[in-house]
Order: structure tokens, then C-alpha cells, then sequence
């Protein structure tokens, strides 16, 4: 059996990546999209720590920022989607065509 | 820590991370994209501990599964879901959004596999520190200090940005 | 869940989080907290309570109705089916409404031994409320101190007419049995046992912080709504005002004895609280006194075999433990009344819930309904 | 096979940490057997300690004393049918109640019974248990959504928002602790359950005794939180009866309902580990530093032995009191069989080599049992909060509480 190398996270992470941009681009409900940014998110994080591996614990550090960044992205989008939910009674990310209301 | 059986559970828990990420993608229902979104993250929280990085994975489960995705699973619940299920599942263009996804999924592999050259030393894993939560803390509070500081500015941003958005009455 | 039967309105100036709808709950008629049978719907706005609608009946069997073909005496046994807590003042009440329509008199005698089986059931009641009300709010123990007095009481009962819940202890025109031996002195020995015992409810929950958080605040209802919606008894006297039938129109012996009536000052669940636990130590009192100077004499006053009130109508109403307790009869002449009417506290006290618990949170709703103090037999009689 | 268990009894690290797969599984099921036992017990001692406080007896049929009355309860909710609401997502529902079982557990394998008794330590042990637990928020939010049932719902967004609200009152009480392991060494201080308890042991203090009170607010404050972490009264607004009969759990049955009870009882035990791991010094025994030395190691070291002869003794009272009727019979011999099964664990622990060696153990499930006790004594004295004034004590009393410790703790660290 091949040794698990950093190169074996990466394909991962590129595969779940991938499955995160799929899921911005075709899903219509405004949560599933911002799950979906997690799943980016997390594809990166993944990168990074696989990459710590190779050059030092920047990497780590580096996601752990990004999982803060995640907080607050998560925080800020289901506030503007309850925001958007009151305002229209959908979640349809396909009737977000208004800046203003 | 001696580490056992790493392949096998290499495999086992990508299979789990990508599993719950198709899952993610093609429910119907959010709250079942959720808890697929929860499987993944702790198989990542997996992953991360394979790679001797046990802060991570540890601020992986607190922050992911038990902060955000609650947080998730709050909003889903508040707003009704139940027409969301009964409509359909993906937009207009999703036929374009495929074929850009596709099209970035080629380009990875395009990468990977020609790319060989790239990662010269791709099997090279440095040892585990000593202690890789103070390594961490002591990165975190020297090198990026900056950064950090400016990360807890982004969180109160955020933070009033949510509440603003989400209450009606202030 | 029920929407259909529902009449709850929003008014124009509540409106839900995130505009939502409204959640619908029915509380009971199956729910630990709402004391038999109530069904309660509740309008949600997440926890906050935007309006209640009471559904009753389901513990109806037609008391009044029943009453149009039973004679006088007949009927004295179902009354205590009523508030089953406190069956002893329905009895009063009732016994002493059809002597009024037969203008007698009960002798002293009687009205001592009255006055000192009905404060005991006063006790018995504010007991039971107090356990469960506590359990409502989440304290657990009180509710198995309070049943251990309460047991004291139910043995004097039991030893008295050989009843100890639905107890038909008294007559019309007076008491059916004499006291029995010692009875003075078991009465003696229960009030030494059971101020302690007060005391130790009191120190349970008085000063519990939590306890006094729960309670106060909620629930508040002004002394002019209360007097609006004809609410009454302790209910009553919390919010501030001081009425007792016992002192405004004294029946039995009850003017013969000092107490005092126990007001509360802001009217929400923790004035209700301390007025009935200081409305157990005057029920104390008032036994005290009455247990030292039973008078000697006849205990049945002259009866006709066949009660044949002359045709009228009559109301007397006495202090029950949850507030008046009211007989209205009206007479034709004949063996059976031709209506009866009972205005239950419960009931009258019930109506008050809505304006309680509006802008409440859904566990003011359990405390609240626990601080009323409703027997749903008496509500749906 | 000899020589590997006295090769595993010299190791002085955990058999996690050795890489040691067989011993890491013999203790897994050891803590596993252990804490079904330990449920079990508790569910008898919450039943029998509450009524006893609430002037009743408890159990008295089923067994002496009601003995065998948690056996019987189990054998009831494994044979009861298995109801699963209609409209309920069949999918969630199941799997809800193994989450939060699974997550009840798996927190046990970093709790430190002893210098080596542990499944593994983590370098992040701390971090791990706070993480795994919040995880349990999950599975309720998930039983009550799946139920399809507004009690179950409104009991699953109570809870969820209680437990994470309570998060970070925990977690500020516990990185003032970890704090306190950085004093007095070069090295910085460490998130490791065994590091901790023995910083504690080499600062010869514990940290509920630190920096006088700081230590002492720091262990209250986890103290309250970890008793609205675990749904507890008088914290109990999940599952409050008298609102909402009984909360996220009102829709599940049989043995899935009894998933849930055991997940309570572990986790409530997990939170007090982590208390007594931080605070009263996990396996150290009382006055380790005051009373050294040989005769007080001898004196302290019988400790384990003499609890079992006290609950034995106990046990033979009893047997003696019951009343002298062939119907009491069989219990009788069921307690005097039971008194001996005492007896003898405790002469056992007795003897030399044996009673080296459970001393860590004892006084960590000596601690942890007190404060099992608390948890019931709570239940028996306090009413319930409303959910607001549940909020206000989080946010506005601990949070406050919590930071206001963490800075005196630190600035306390620096000066002294």
C-alpha cells in the first residue's frame, strides 16, 4: 500500500472543494449555499493543516484564523437571511435581486 | 503516539468527509444537509488529528460542530422550511454552474497530475512538535499578533452586523 | 393541534419575531401543570404567551342539572364533588343556603364544630395548592411536606364522618354527628404539629432566590381588574384589597372570633403566596380560638323530615378556601329545588388567566395558573 | 501473558500514549462496564437519596430496599415497544439518541482515574472533553426537530441555546484554571487532563484553594454552569415537566428514551470529572502536602477498604432491621448476600498491593460521587428557572464572573 502523503489531503480537499463550488453555483435554498461555503472553507483548512505538514505550523494557525472567519461569515449570512426571510418568505437565493427592499 | 492503522483510516474518514459533502449538496432537506455538513467537519476533525495537529481538530468540534452548525440548525428551524422542500431544488443556471465546477474539478486533477514536479518532496512529513498547543499559542501571540487582533475586530464586526440584521426593533 | 377552535386574535401591535407564525399550542387536557383537565391554547410567539383561550368542560357532569331532581337533602352529598379539596366549605355553603331559605337557625354548637372542620379544609386546601404550585415551578419537596400534613387533617376527617376527601359532614339545620372522644384534643395536637410545619414550607421557598424570581412580577393583576372580572378570594386580597366574607358578612360562628385578613400590596404570584401562607397561620388562629369554647347543646337545630322550603329564591354565599363560593336556589315550593346555581371561585377566578399571562413567557403560564388555584371540578362542576 | 500484564502494571503512562491497542480496549470496556454500573447505581441513590429528603421511602419492592428496582426499569424499557412518531424523519429521530450517547462516552477516554488509569492523554484533554460534550447539543437539537412536535421543538431550542449559552461561562472557568498550571514551572502551562492534576500536585495545592478566592469563584462558576450543561435542576428547562411534559425526549420510547437517561447520567458524571480534574485535584488525596509522610500514606491508603466495610455495615444493619416475617425472607438473604459481597471487595482492598493501587481511583470516584450527591440535593431543594432569568444568569452573572477571574487570575500569576 502507497505511504499517506500530504499529496493524498490535497486530492481530498480538491474533491471537497469542488463539492462546495457545485453547491454554491446549482442549489436554490440560500442555507444549503452557505453550508455549501463551509464545505470551501473547509477544503482549505485542510489544505493548510496538509500543508503544516510540509512547511511548519503556519499552516495550522493560518485555519484557525479561517475558522474564525467562518464564524463570522456564517454569523452575518444567516443574519442577512433572516433578514431576507422576513422581508420576502423565501429562501430562494434566485429572488435575491434587490439590493434594497 | 505510535500512529495505527493510518491508511485505513485515511480512507475511512475522507470517504466520510466526501460522503457528507455529496449529501450536503444534493439533500433536499437543510436540516439533513446539516447534520451531513456536521459529518464532515468531524471527519475533517479526523484528518486534522492524523496530521498531528490535535488544536486544530479540537477548535475544529467546538467552534464547527457544536458553535456554527448549531447556529445553523437554529436558523433553519426559525425559518419555515417547509415550502423550501416542496419547491425546486436548484436554480436556473445550474446546468452553467456545473460546468464551471467541472471545468475547476478538471483543472485540479490537470494539476495534480501533471503537476508531479510541483510537490518534490510531496511525501515529506515533518515529525509532531513537542507540544503543538503552545506552538500554536506562541505563533498565534508572536508572529500573527497582528492578525489575531484584527480577526477579534472582524468577530464584534460581525457580531453587530448579525444582530443588526437579524432583529427588526433595535 | 387544534386551529379550528381557536379564536385567538393577534392585536395590531403584537407581532412575532421574524413575522412567523404563530405557534399554537394546546396545554392539557393531558399536561402535568394544568391541574385535572383544562386545556389551555396558547398563542406563541417563540416563548412569549400572545393570548390563552381556556376550553373547560371536560370534567362536566351536570351538578346543577342534577340538583332539579334530587330533594334538598339528596343533593347535599354532590356538592362535595365540586371542589373536591375542599369539600367541607361546599358542604357549609350549601347547608347554610337551604337553612336560609328555611329561615332556621343552626345551633352553636353546630356552627363551632362548622367553623373548625371548614378552617381545617381551609388548611388542607392552601396545602395541596402549595405543594403543587411548587411542583409547577420546579420545587419538588414541598409538595411531600405538604401532603404529609395534609394527611394529619384527612385523619381528623376521617375519624369525625369516617370520610376524608368528599367528607358530606354537615347537614341541613346543623351537623349529623357529635364530636367524637378527643376530638378537641387531636384538634389541639394538629395545631401544635402543624405551625412548625409552616414555618418550614416558608423556609423552603420564601427566601429562595429562584423561587422569588419565578414569582415575583408575575402574573400581576390590579386590584380594579380584579374587582372587574368579580375574581375572588385570596386572588383578591393579593392585589390589595381587603374582602372576606368571613369579616364583611359573617356566617357560622365567625364573628366571634379575632383574625385578621391577610392583604397583599402589588398583586403578582409571590403576594399570592405569602397571603395564603398567612392565610393558613389565621385559619390556625381561628381554630385556636374555636376548639378552646365549643359550646355544649344540640348540634341539629329543629328540621322538618320532609324540607319543604316555601317558593323564592335565595343567595348566600361563604369564604372557600379559593375565594366565594355562592348558592343561588330558587324554590318552588316543592321537595326539589327548581334551580341551583353555584358561583364557583374557580371559575370566576379562571377568566383571569388571559390578562395574567398576556406578554408572559409560557412558564409564567404554569406558574400562573398554579397561583389561581382552580380545582377543575369546580370549574366545570 | 503474565509478563504482558506486569509489563503493562510497571509502564507509568497511559496505554494510549504507549501505543498499546489491547490495554487502550480493556480500559475502554472498563470505563464502559463501569459507567452502565455507575448509571445504574445512580439511578437507585437519585431515587432512594430524593425520597429520603422528601420524607418517603423510595423503591422498597422490587429487591431489599428496592435494590434491583434499576435491573428492572432497564428490562422494562428493553422490552417496551419502540414507538416512532408517523410524521417524525424516521433517519434523525434513530440517530439522535446514539449521537448524544456516543458523545457521552467518548469524552471518557481522556478522564484520568488515575497517574496512568486512562484510556489516553491528549496534549488538547481539556479542550477535547468541552469539545466532544457540546457536541451532545446536537443530538437534542436533532430529537427535538425530528420529533415533528412542538414540545420536543420548543424543549430542543430552550436547550440548545442554554448549552451554548453555558459554553462560554465553562470555558472562561476552565482557561482560569489552565492558567493556573503555567505558575511555578518554566514551561507554560498545559491543556492536558493528567498535566493539570499534576501541576496541582506540584504546586501542592489545589486549584480550588489557589489564589484564594479567585480559585474558589472560578470552580463556582463552572460549578453552576455544568449544571445547566447537563440539563440538571435546577437548570431542567429542556425537559421541564410541568411546561413542556417532557422536552426534547417527550416523543421517544423504550429504549431509545433509556439512550437519552444514560447519555444524562454520563455526561453528568463527564462534567464532574472534568471539575474534579481541574479543581479538587483529580486522583490526589486530601491533605496529600499537610499529612506526608509513611504513616499518613499507610493511614490514607485504607480509606478504599474501610467505605466498602462502612456501606457494608450498613448493609448488615439494615438486614437486621427488617421485620421478623417469612415474608421477608428472601430479601433478607438478598441483603445479608449483598452485605458479604461488600464485606469482601473491601477486605480485598485491604490488602497491600491491591490498595496501592485503587487509591487514585478512590478518590477520584470519592469526589466524583460528591458531587453526584450535589446533583441530587439540587433536584430535591431548588425551583426552576424561567428561561430569561436562566439567560440573564449566564450572560449577565457568569460571563462577567468568568473574565472578571480570568484577568485577576493572570494578573495574580504574574505578581505573586
Amino acid at each position: 500500500m502507497v505511504p499517506i502523503t500530504t499529496l493524498h489531503y490535497l486530492v481530498v480537499a480538491a474533491a471537497l472543494f469542488v463539492l462546495g463550488v457545485i453547491g454554491v453555483l446549482t442549489r436554490r435554498n440560500v442555507v444549503i449555499v452557505l453550508m455549501s461555503i463551509e464545505l470551501i472553507l473547509n477544503a482549505v483548512n485542510l489544505n493548510l493543516v496538509a500543508f503544516s505538514r510540509m512547511w511548519g505550523l503556519h499552516g495550522q494557525v493560518f485555519s484557525i484564523f479561517v475558522i474564525t472567519d467562518a464564524a463570522a461569515e456564517a454569523a452575518v449570512g444567516l443574519g442577512i437571511l433572516i433578514a431576507f426571510f422576513r422581508n420576502k418568505e423565501t429562501v430562494n437565493v434566485d429572488d435575491v435581486d434587490l439590493m434594497k427592499w | 503516539m505510535q500512529p495505527v492503522a493510518t491508511t485505513f483510516f485515511f480512507y475511512f474518514l475522507s470517504g466520510l468527509a466526501l460522503l457528507g459533502g455529496v449529501l450536503v449538496i444534493t439533500r433536499r432537506n437543510p436540516v439533513h444537509s446539516a447534520l451531513s455538513l456536521i459529518l464532515t467537519l468531524l471527519a475533517l476533525a479526523g484528518l486534522y488529528l492524523m496530521l498531528y495537529a490535535p488544536f486544530v481538530a479540537g477548535v475544529q468540534i467546538i467552534l464547527y460542530a457544536g458553535g456554527i452548525m448549531v447556529l445553523f440548525l437554529f436558523v433553519i428551524m426559525l425559518v419555515n422550511i417547509e415550502k423550501a422542500g416542496k419547491e425546486e431544488q436548484f436554480n436556473k443556471i445550474w446546468a452553467v454552474g456545473l460546468l464551471a465546477a467541472v471545468m475547476l474539478g478538471g483543472l485540479l486533477v490537470t494539476v495534480f497530475v501533471k503537476g508531479n514536479a510541483l510537490f518534490p518532496d510531496r511525501g515529506m512529513m515533518l515529525p509532531p512538535e513537542e507540544s503543538n498547543t503552545q506552538a500554536i499559542g506562541t505563533m498565534l501571540y508572536g508572529n500573527y499578533v497582528f492578525a489575531f487582533e484584527i480577526a477579534s475586530l472582524l468577530l464584534l464586526v460581525a457580531i453587530i452586523g448579525a444582530v443588526v440584521m437579524a432583529k427588526k426593533r433595535i | 393541534m387544534s386551529h379550528g377552535t381557536s379564536h385567538l386574535e393577534l392585536q395590531d401591535h403584537e407581532k412575532t419575531f421574524l413575522d412567523s407564525n404563530e405557534l399554537i399550542i394546546n396545554m392539557g387536557p393531558q399536561h402535568p401543570a394544568t391541574h385535572g383537565v383544562l386545556r389551555v391554547i396558547l398563542k406563541l410567539d417563540g416563548e412569549k404567551v400572545l393570548g390563552t383561550e381556556c376550553v373547560i368542560g371536560y370534567l362536566h357532569r351536570g351538578v346543577e342539572k342534577i340538583a332539579e331532581h334530587r330533594t334538598y337533602t339528596m343533593f347535599n352529598p354532590y356538592v362535595d364533588r365540586m371542589d373536591y379539596v375542599a369539600a367541607v366549605s361546599n358542604g357549609l355553603g350549601y347547608c347554610e343556603s337551604v337553612e336560609k331559605l328555611l329561615n332556621i337557625q343552626a345551633p352553636p354548637r353546630a356552627n363551632y364544630i362548622r367553623v373548625i372542620l371548614t378552617e381545617l379544609n381551609r388548611l388542607a386546601s392552601h396545602m395541596l395548592w402549595l405543594g403543587t404550585h411548587a411542583l409547577d415551578i420546579g420545587a419538588i419537596t414541598p409538595l411531600f411536606y405538604t401532603f404529609r400534613d395534609r394527611e394529619e387533617i384527612l385523619k381528623i376527617f376521617e375519624k369525625y364522618c369516617g370520610a376524608r376527601l368528599t367528607t358530606h359532614a354537615f347537614r341541613i339545620g346543623g351537623c349529623l354527628y357529635e364530636t367524637y372522644d378527643g376530638f378537641e384534643s387531636d384538634v389541639t395536637r394538629f395545631l401544635k404539629f402543624v405551625a412548625p410545619k409552616i414555618e418550614e414550607y416558608e423556609e423552603l421557598l420564601t427566601t429562595n432566590r429562584i423561587w422569588v424570581e419565578r414569582t415575583k412580577n408575575v402574573g400581576f393583576i390590579s386590584a380594579a381588574d380584579c374587582v372587574a372580572l368579580g375574581v375572588t378570594g385570596p386572588v383578591l386580597r393579593a392585589s390589595g384589597v381587603k374582602w372576606d366574607l368571613r369579616k364583611a358578612q359573617p356566617y357560622a360562628a365567625y364573628s366571634e372570633f379575632d383574625f385578621e385578613i391577610p392583604i397583599g400590596t402589588t398583586g403578582d404570584t409571590y403576594d399570592r403566596y405569602l397571603v395564603r401562607m398567612q392565610e393558613m397561620r389565621q385559619s390556625l388562629r381561628i381554630i385556636e380560638q374555636a376548639v378552646g369554647r365549643i359550646p355544649s347543646g344540640p348540634i341539629m337545630a329543629k328540621v322538618p323530615k320532609v324540607i319543604k322550603p316555601p317558593a323564592g329564591e335565595i343567595y348566600h354565599s361563604i369564604e372557600a378556601p379559593k375565594g366565594e363560593l355562592g348558592y343561588f336556589i330558587v324554590s318552588d315550593g316543592s321537595t326539589q329545588p327548581y334551580r341551583i346555581r353555584v358561583r364557583p371561585p374557580s371559575f370566576v377566578n379562571l377568566q383571569a388567566l388571559d390578562q395574567m399571562v398576556r406578554g408572559a413567557l409560557v412558564a409564567d403560564v404554569i406558574a400562573v395558573i398554579g397561583t389561581l388555584d382552580i380545582v377543575l371540578g369546580e370549574v366545570d362542576r | 501473558m503474565l509478563d504482558y500484564v506486569t509489563s503493562y502494571l510497571k509502564s507509568s503512562t497511559t496505554p494510549g500514549q504507549a501505543g498499546d491497542v489491547l490495554w487502550s480496549l480493556i480500559y475502554i470496556l472498563a470505563i464502559f462496564a463501569g459507567l452502565s454500573v455507575a448509571v445504574i447505581a445512580m439511578n437507585w441513590l437519585e431515587r432512594k437519596i430524593l425520597a429520603h429528603m422528601q420524607v418517603r421511602l423510595g423503591p422498597m419492592r422490587v429487591g431489599p430496599h428496592g435494590l434491583l428496582q434499576p435491573i428492572a426499569d432497564a428490562i422494562k424499557l428493553l422490552i417496551k415497544e419502540d414507538i416512532a412518531p408517523t410524521e417524525a424523519d424516521k433517519w434523525v429521530f434513530w440517530m439522535a439518541p446514539l449521537l448524544v450517547v456516543i458523545t457521552a462516552f467518548t469524552v471518557f477516554i481522556v478522564v484520568p482515574f488515575g497517574p496512568t488509569h486512562a484510556v489516553t492523554d491528549m496534549n488538547i484533554g481539556v479542550l477535547f472533553m468541552l469539545g466532544v460534550s457540546s457536541l451532545s447539543v446536537l443530538g437534542v437539537v436533532m430529537a427535538g426537530w425530528a420529533s415533528n412536535s412542538h414540545y420536543p421543538l420548543m424543549g430542543a431550542l430552550r436547550s440548545s441555546a442554554q448549552m451554548v449559552s453555558y459554553e462560554i461561562a465553562m470555558g472562561l472557568a476552565v482557561i482560569s484554571a489552565v492558567l493556573m498550571t503555567s505558575l511555578g514551572s518554566e514551561d507554560s502551562g498545559t491543556l492536558s487532563m493528567i498535566g493539570i492534576v499534576q501541576a496541582q500536585a506540584s504546586q501542592e495545592t489545589w486549584f480550588v484553594f489557589k489564589f484564594f478566592p479567585l480559585g474558589l469563584i472560578a470552580f463556582f462558576i463552572f460549578a453552576v454552569a455544568m449544571v445547566a450543561e447537563t440539563n440538571r435542576a435546577p437548570f431542567d428547562l429542556p425537559e421541564a415537566e410541568s411546561e413542556l411534559t417532557a422536552g426534547f425526549h417527550t416523543e421517544y420510547s423504550g429504549f431509545r428514551w433509556s439512550l437519552f437517561f444514560l447519555a444524562e447520567y454520563s455526561a453528568m458524571i463527564a462534567v464532574s470529572s472534568i471539575a474534579v480534574t481541574l479543581w479538587l485535584g483529580g486522583w490526589l488525596r486530601p491533605f496529600s502536602h499537610w499529612l506526608s509522610g509513611d504513616p499518613w500514606e499507610t493511614v490514607f491508603s485504607l480509606f478504599p477498604g474501610l467505605s466498602f466495610l462502612v456501606l457494608a455495615a450498613i448493609a448488615v444493619f439494615s438486614t437486621m432491621r427488617m421485620p421478623k416475617h417469612p415474608y421477608f425472607k428472601i430479601q433478607k438473604i438478598g441483603l445479608g448476600v449483598f452485605a458479604s459481597v461488600l464485606l469482601l471487595i473491601g477486605v480485598v482492598l485491604f490488602l497491600p498491593p491491591v490498595r496501592d493501587r485503587v487509591q487514585d481511583i478512590f478518590w477520584f470516584v470519592a469526589k466524583v460521587a460528591a458531587f453526584m450527591y450535589l446533583y441530587i440535593w439540587y433536584r430535591g431543594t431548588f425551583p426552576r428557572y424561567r428561561f430569561d432569568q436562566l439567560m440573564k444568569v449566564g450572560w449577565k452573572i457568569l460571563l462577567p464572573m468568568g473574565i472578571g477571574v480570568l484577568i485577576l487570575t493572570a494578573v495574580s500569576g504574574i505578581y505573586f
